[in-house]
């Protein structure tokens, strides 16, 4: 990766983000990324919503749309259906795709729209100043909730499987080289792929995830290999009697008991029940990677697939034995 | 002896049980009265539920016709006559009557169990309650099912026939061809001969009915009316607004993408475009009308023509988006195909009550050129502009375009040269002046909101359509010439395959080739002319 | 149960729903439940939005609102917040609920909200008269999709597990018994219930779920019973090395291997495994009954304990206080 | 010597980094302006970013006041003073000074770096280019560290008192009182006593500063300006809206419930309401606005006070429940705390642009009693009416009050009995004629849409505010009174748990009992008159 690729994609705006902000670390991965990959930054569009994350496209050197509150996959998805040579990003918050755009993105998952969504995931509503987001844990004291919130969050995660979704991931701003594997696999598949970032906000709800970092809470997932983590590998993945997975020591178990991940399971079940060791409260522990990548029909491409465009005088002509109907009558 | 009088416009409503087949009953006299060269309008009303229960007020479907020998404009008011199929169609509409109005009735659905459903206590046919009424209480059903005899049906099957038979004598009364619908009716049913013959007998026998008996002692005729010359056809708002679309994109040289959710009346819009996946139109029913506009949004963004249609709850809903269109200055068709009344309304019924609405309902100044229809047929031509508008404007991209009266049903002989007026023309239709900047086509951002003094919006309309329209030739009368017309009035991009951006932008913009990306910085910097983009802010 | 009882819940509206449609006998089996629950009329509303079941409050004698499409359940949360008194019912179909309603009904699951959803899913849009909705299967031809619709439809259950989602279930219009039983347990229970119906639309879907009650399709799910079903509840369910659920011969594998079904499991994931034996094309099999029954604190009742009301004059001082404020100064 | 110089007015604007404390600097000039007697008004202008890079333009703070001593309107347009506290504050706020304007800029930040960054090349205050102003080059920042070195903070800490410092020069020369500024830096650093002591010696460093130095060759006084008398405080219009809202629920004796989506400019109103929850008051942070007015109506009909705020584009969202909430007559309130500009807009910029939205953004004839603020103090009049109209018309229950200028930020000495307008006064003020329906508070649903042929937005609001209120006693100058204001003009419902329907309906219907219930079919019955509930529609 040569610095040169990068700054083809870094655009003449002045980013505008606070400093220490992890949307920082997302943004200087994806412009390492997009020149790797090849894809030219004409046929690159980000579709954002608003939040702080949704300045995303400003910088970036590339077509984009900065739109309004929640509605991006909406657009995208017109624009994705549209324009089979463009890879479409969506780049949305915890609050533009959880909470008032949640409808369209669980839409837009079913759908498979080919579509790629970055859901930049700070547990806060940040451009508003500090409110909780569907993503709060239970109890958050914030402006708008100075007793603390009383409502289970959402794992977006858990959510995307019950909505159907072919691709579900989940990686951290600080981990570059994470961030680029997901992304890259995301970008990749053809569908539509939603990736959790989980995002530093230092100023409304800075550490959100330091208790992550600090012990062994975070769970790489590894298509195909047995799910272990936290130091030598000592802790592991097994699936109880009730159907859920839980967290043991891969000594008092052996490494052969240690379900071993499949991303491409066309059954969402054992990613949906691995999506349940994410904590909705405090977040010490989450797994991470690629919870689910299976092949389905994108919506888009199946739409294209029904829709033809005649040459131009065909077109007309077509038309107007259309308008002309069967029914007539002359009036001399 | 039958006198023949000559009248110059009649007004029919045909009513009966959702199940009397009235909708086919009028559909082919219109059909009838359009050959003869009359000029007409019709309005059908459904009933509100699927499939009310018979014989109850609420499942009576009717059909009204107004036909005349010079131009009228509405379906009419007050019919002067009423073919009442059961009590409650008598019932349901026997307030609309005025003095001295035909009522044919068939009798033999007066009984005492159906009466009593819609809460007559004594037969009205019988009781002198119908004094003030010229009335025909015929047992329709019973010559029906006489007349079909030979053909071997059941008598309920036989009976099915009886809206032919009564449509076989207004046919008589009124003097109108029958060849027309012996023709329909012969091809409709070719693959059940049976059920064709009983209705051709029983067209036939209603012809005869009136012929023979002397129940009828008056037999009109209206002559054609003065119709500019031409090929003409029935058609509904709805599909000449689709086809209007249609042909606007054709003309651009480019695709038709409609976002659309279903809403009654305007889901018609979507059900016909989803049948032209042929003609370049992609159709798709999203999840509701935000996300509906928003991926007509995105599609224009893409370098499709995107247009949303739906009825005044999901303009309501449109919005925050429209005025996104607006900012981002991309082509966009909304399409308000109205219904009555405030949240959810009265789907089945129309009004025209969103105007208002339409013109002002957006925050923070976001001005859209509003186009209403006149007519049917009007639906086209507002079609045809309002992509054109939507194309063409360089910094007013989008139009939203409310067809007017005539969302599903009516039918108007349809003729681009015909220009009527909606059923609630204004007492005295205030001219649009000189101030009033809406009327011009270029459609100032700003100015937009200097409305003159009476911003008169029903006059508005109507009056400044001709100006919005000034390329289009003042004598092309048939549909055959209906292309001509398009290409004088809709600018075609230039490309074929559009890139990102409207074609506008790449030339008014200093760009130093197409890999250039520019649409994201350019957000809403226009329009409200400030030098920074408005979401680079908190909020 | 007294036909004089179900008359009390009987409203004096004609019932206009086409013949043979599935509403009538949820109706039916719905004004008989009540009085048998010893809920008073005076204490149930029902809050519906718009669609042919959405005229269910009509014809029920409590309170009810018919409202705007999709948005009962968020009208339902404020009804529900503010009167803890009350039975709040949520009626709705798969368009009003699962389409435009969607990011409502996921949102009112999380939060827990007090109140029971009947979802009316007759996998069609009966009211606007027939266009295919989001359980409509692939391939579906309706008005607005002449050429076969391309989206994969969602399973409300799966979505609804995925929105954290404390009861769930599923019963069927065609039997009264159950429908009874599920009903019974979804008011019973404090917190947000979703009970998805299959409901018949003899006009636009007719047979939708005639291939159900033809074959052994319906899996009855009974708490802390194997799940087994068919002729002799030959057939049965077992859990896959993927951590998926299938179907097997109880004779091939023994009864003791087939799963014991537990609906107040805390974890939702075997919940979820089995919501994916209901088909999402043709429907031929599907479970049916109380998938998951959970408790956890509600919603509005967490919002009722952050708030007090003081006396009236205590009120009026307080607020004089407020708006006193700290910082005065005076002009003579 | 130093001249006295009597002045009428004048208009301060400090300018800073976000960081520079200019907020606090303006907010306590303020209160020792108030203290003095002027009547003043202001105007705080945030940066559209959270944190936007120190030293930026994207990062300027800045807080202007227009104090005087008669009756002003206005926070003012151009500045007689600028402070800027850096390059930045003097680049972004030249272009709005007059001629002889006077400039106080801390030259201790002037340096090559702070100038580049925002693209001067060479110093202004040292090249000539302010030739037109009356500037003050000071090293604010290096007085400061003097002054406080005795308190023994580093560097960097120490010259975070340069604000005080300038507070305290502006001080001298506008002839202001110390002693509030020095019991409120005691107050607020009470446990930081070493801030605390740095702070009050900077603030009196400045001051002195002033006196001793020979720059400054006129110092001004403003005389107090004839206000009523009574006490006063300051208040933000936020503010005022949501205790508005508290005092018109109290006084109905009924729960509050807000529902609402965070939105800038009106999430204050959510913040401010969040902390009242002792006072019988329920908020909801809903998942989208559209939900947010959904449960605000939901608890309207539990018999809570239903209320909702947003903004512009949040209202655009809520169109088809207002509307709904019309149908069903119940009571809601709709706070529109307007920003600039369409789509998402502006959202750290106020403009009064959504006034055509509120009037007619509906579809179908769904109209609303509309009320817009004077001022940040008539807020709290203008909340206490529009739930008073809520509750009390019969047939229209919901009303829309959209906040007019004056949403978060800009504070007026809020006195009950001064009217002001907002800033943009139109030329010559239409008046409200007798044909204006909507001045009177009973309006008639279908009457509203008559309005007269100026419906002339501003001057109707405005001039119908007094006609609204009728029953506001003339005089009740303090806010010790205010109480009785409420109780003359806030009907209170009759019962204290409210039953499921409006008091109004139980009262106008023969009902039989508590038991029977009524309110599904009275769903839209009423206002438009139809016979049967619209929802019993297909669509
Ligand atoms: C229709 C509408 N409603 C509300 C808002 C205000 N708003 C802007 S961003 C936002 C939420 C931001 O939170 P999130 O999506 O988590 O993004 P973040 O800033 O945390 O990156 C809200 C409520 C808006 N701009 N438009
Ligand atoms: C805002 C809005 N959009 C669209 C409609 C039209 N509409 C009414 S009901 C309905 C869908 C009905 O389907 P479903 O919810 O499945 O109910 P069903 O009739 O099948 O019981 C639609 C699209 C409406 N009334 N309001
Ligand atoms: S507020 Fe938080 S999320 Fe937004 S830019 Fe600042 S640090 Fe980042
Ligand atoms: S259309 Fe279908 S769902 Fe609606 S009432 Fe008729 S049968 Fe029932
Ligand atoms: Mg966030
Ligand atoms: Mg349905």
């Amino acid at each position: 990766m040569t610095t040169v690729n990068r700054k083809e994609f870094v655009s003449d705006q002045e980013v505008r983000w606070c400093p220490g902000c992890g949307d920082y670390a997302v943004l200087a991965a994806f412009q390492s990324l997009m020149p790797q990959l090849g894809i030219k930054r004409e046929n690159t569009v980000i579709v954002s919503g608003i939040g702080c994350s949704s300045r995303f496209p400003y910088y970036v050197d590339s077509y984009g749309l900065h739109s309004i509150h929640g509605r991006a996959p909406a657009i995208a998805t017109g624009l994705a259906t549209t324009r089979p040579d463009l890879a479409v990003w969506v780049v949305t918050g915890d609050g533009d795709a959880l909470s008032i755009g949640g409808n369209h993105l669980i839409h837009a998952l079913r759908r498979n729209v080919n579509i790629t969504i970055m859901l930049f995931n700070n547990r806060i509503y940040g451009l508003t100043k500090g409110q909780y987001s569907p993503t709060s844990e239970v109890g958050k004291v914030t402006k708008s909730t100075p007793a603390g919130s009383v409502d289970t969050p959402f794992n977006p995660l858990s959510l995307a499987l019950g909505a159907e979704a072919t691709f579900v991931a989940r990686t951290v701003d600080s981990n570059r080289a994470h961030l680029t594997e997901v992304l890259t696999a995301a970008i990749a598949h053809r569908g539509a792929s939603l990736v959790e970032i989980y995002q530093n906000c230092p100023i409304f709800n800075d550490g959100a995830f330091d208790d992550l970092k600090a012990g062994p809470g975070l769970i790489p997932l590894r298509h195909g290999e047995p799910i272990t983590f936290g130091p030598d590998q000592s802790q592991g993945v097994v699936r109880s009697a009730d159907g859920s997975v839980r967290v043991v020591d891969v000594a008092q178990v052996g490494l052969e008991a240690i379900l071993v991940h499949d991303a491409h399971a066309s059954d969402p079940s054992q990613a949906f029940a691995i999506s349940r060791l994410t904590d909705s409260g405090v977040l010490r522990q989450a797994p991470i990677g690629i919870f689910r990548n299976v092949e389905r029909p994108a919506f888009d491409d199946a739409m294209r697939a029904q829709v033809s465009m005649p040459a131009p005088e065909e077109r007309l002509a077509a038309l107007q034995a259309l308008v002309s109907g069967q029914d007539t009558w002359t009036v001399a | 002896m039958t006198n023949v009088r000559n009248i110059d416009r009649v007004v029919i409503r045909f009513a009966g049980d959702s199940g009397d087949g009235m909708q086919l009953t009028g559909d082919r006299f219109t059909a009838d009265t359009a050959a003869i060269g009359n000029d007409f309008s019709t309005l059908p009303n459904f009933p509100a539920e699927i499939r009310a229960p018979a014989g109850t007020i609420a499942g009576v479907s009717s059909f009204q016709l107004h036909f005349a020998d010079f131009d009228i404009r509405t379906p009419g008011d007050r019919p002067d006559v009423l073919v009442a199929m059961n009590p409650a169609a008598l019932k349901a509409n026997l307030r609309d009557l005025p003095r001295g109005a035909v009522i044919v009735a068939d009798t033999h659905d007066f009984t005492t169990r159906n009466l009593a459903k819609v809460g007559y206590a004594a037969n009205p046919l019988e009781d002198g309650s119908l004094g003030a009424f010229q009335v025909h209480a015929l047992d329709l059903t019973g010559m029906t099912v006489g007349a079909v005899a030979a053909f071997g049906l059941g008598r309920k099957e036989a009976s099915r026939s009886k809206n032919m038979f009564a449509l076989g004598l207004l046919t008589w009364l009124y003097s109108r061809p029958t060849e027309g619908t012996e023709e329909f009716l012969s091809r409709k049913f070719a693959s059940k001969p049976q059920i064709r013959d009983a209705n051709i007998a029983a067209f036939r026998a209603g012809y005869a009915f009136g012929e023979t008996t002397e129940a009828f002692t008056v037999r009109y005729e209206i002559a054609a009316a003065p119709m500019p010359a031409g090929t003409y056809r029935q058609i509904s708002g709805n599909t000449a607004l689709s086809y209007g679309l249609m042909a606007g994109a054709a003309k651009a040289g480019m695709p038709l993408y409609l976002g659309a959710y279903p809403i009654t009346p305007a889901s018609d819009v979507l059900h016909e475009l989803s049948k032209a996946k042929h003609h370049g139109v992609t159709t798709f029913q999203a999840e509701d009308e935000i996300a509906a506009v928003g991926a007509a949004l995105g599609a224009s963004y893409g370098g499709a023509l995107g247009v949303t249609s739906t009825s005044g709850p999901g303009v309501a809903l449109k919005m925050e988006t429209i005025s996104l269109a607006v900012m981002l200055e991309l082509p966009l068709v909304i399409c308000d195909v109205q219904r009555a009344g405030p949240a959810t309304g009265m789907p089945t019924k129309t009004e025209q009550a969103d105007l208002f609405q339409v013109l002002y309902g957006r925050h923070g100044e976001a001005p859209v050129p509003v186009l209403a229809a006149q007519s049917p047929g009007d639906c086209f031509d507002i079609a045809v502009e309002a992509v054109r508008i939507a194309l063409h404007l360089p910094h007013s991209g989008d139009s939203c375009c409310p067809t007017a009266t005539w969302p599903t049903g009516p039918s108007r002989g349809w003729c681009r040269t015909c220009r009527r007026c909606p059923r609630s023309t204004p007492a005295s239709p205030p001219k649009p002046t000189a101030r009033t900047a809406s009327s011009s086509p270029t459609c100032g951002t700003r100015s937009w909101l200097g409305l003159g003094p009476s911003p008169a919006p029903q006059a508005w309309s109507t009056g400044s359509a001709a100006s919005r329209r000034p390329t289009r030739p003042a004598t092309s009368p048939t549909i055959r010439t209906i292309t001509s017309s398009w290409s004088s009035s809709a600018k075609p991009r230039s490309t074929a395959s559009p890139p990102i951006c409207p074609p506008w932008w790449w030339t008014t913009q200093a760009l130093s080739g197409a890999s250039r990306p520019t649409c994201s910085s350019s957000v809403g910097a226009r329009p409200t002319g400030r030098s920074r983009p408005p979401c680079a802010e908190s909020g």
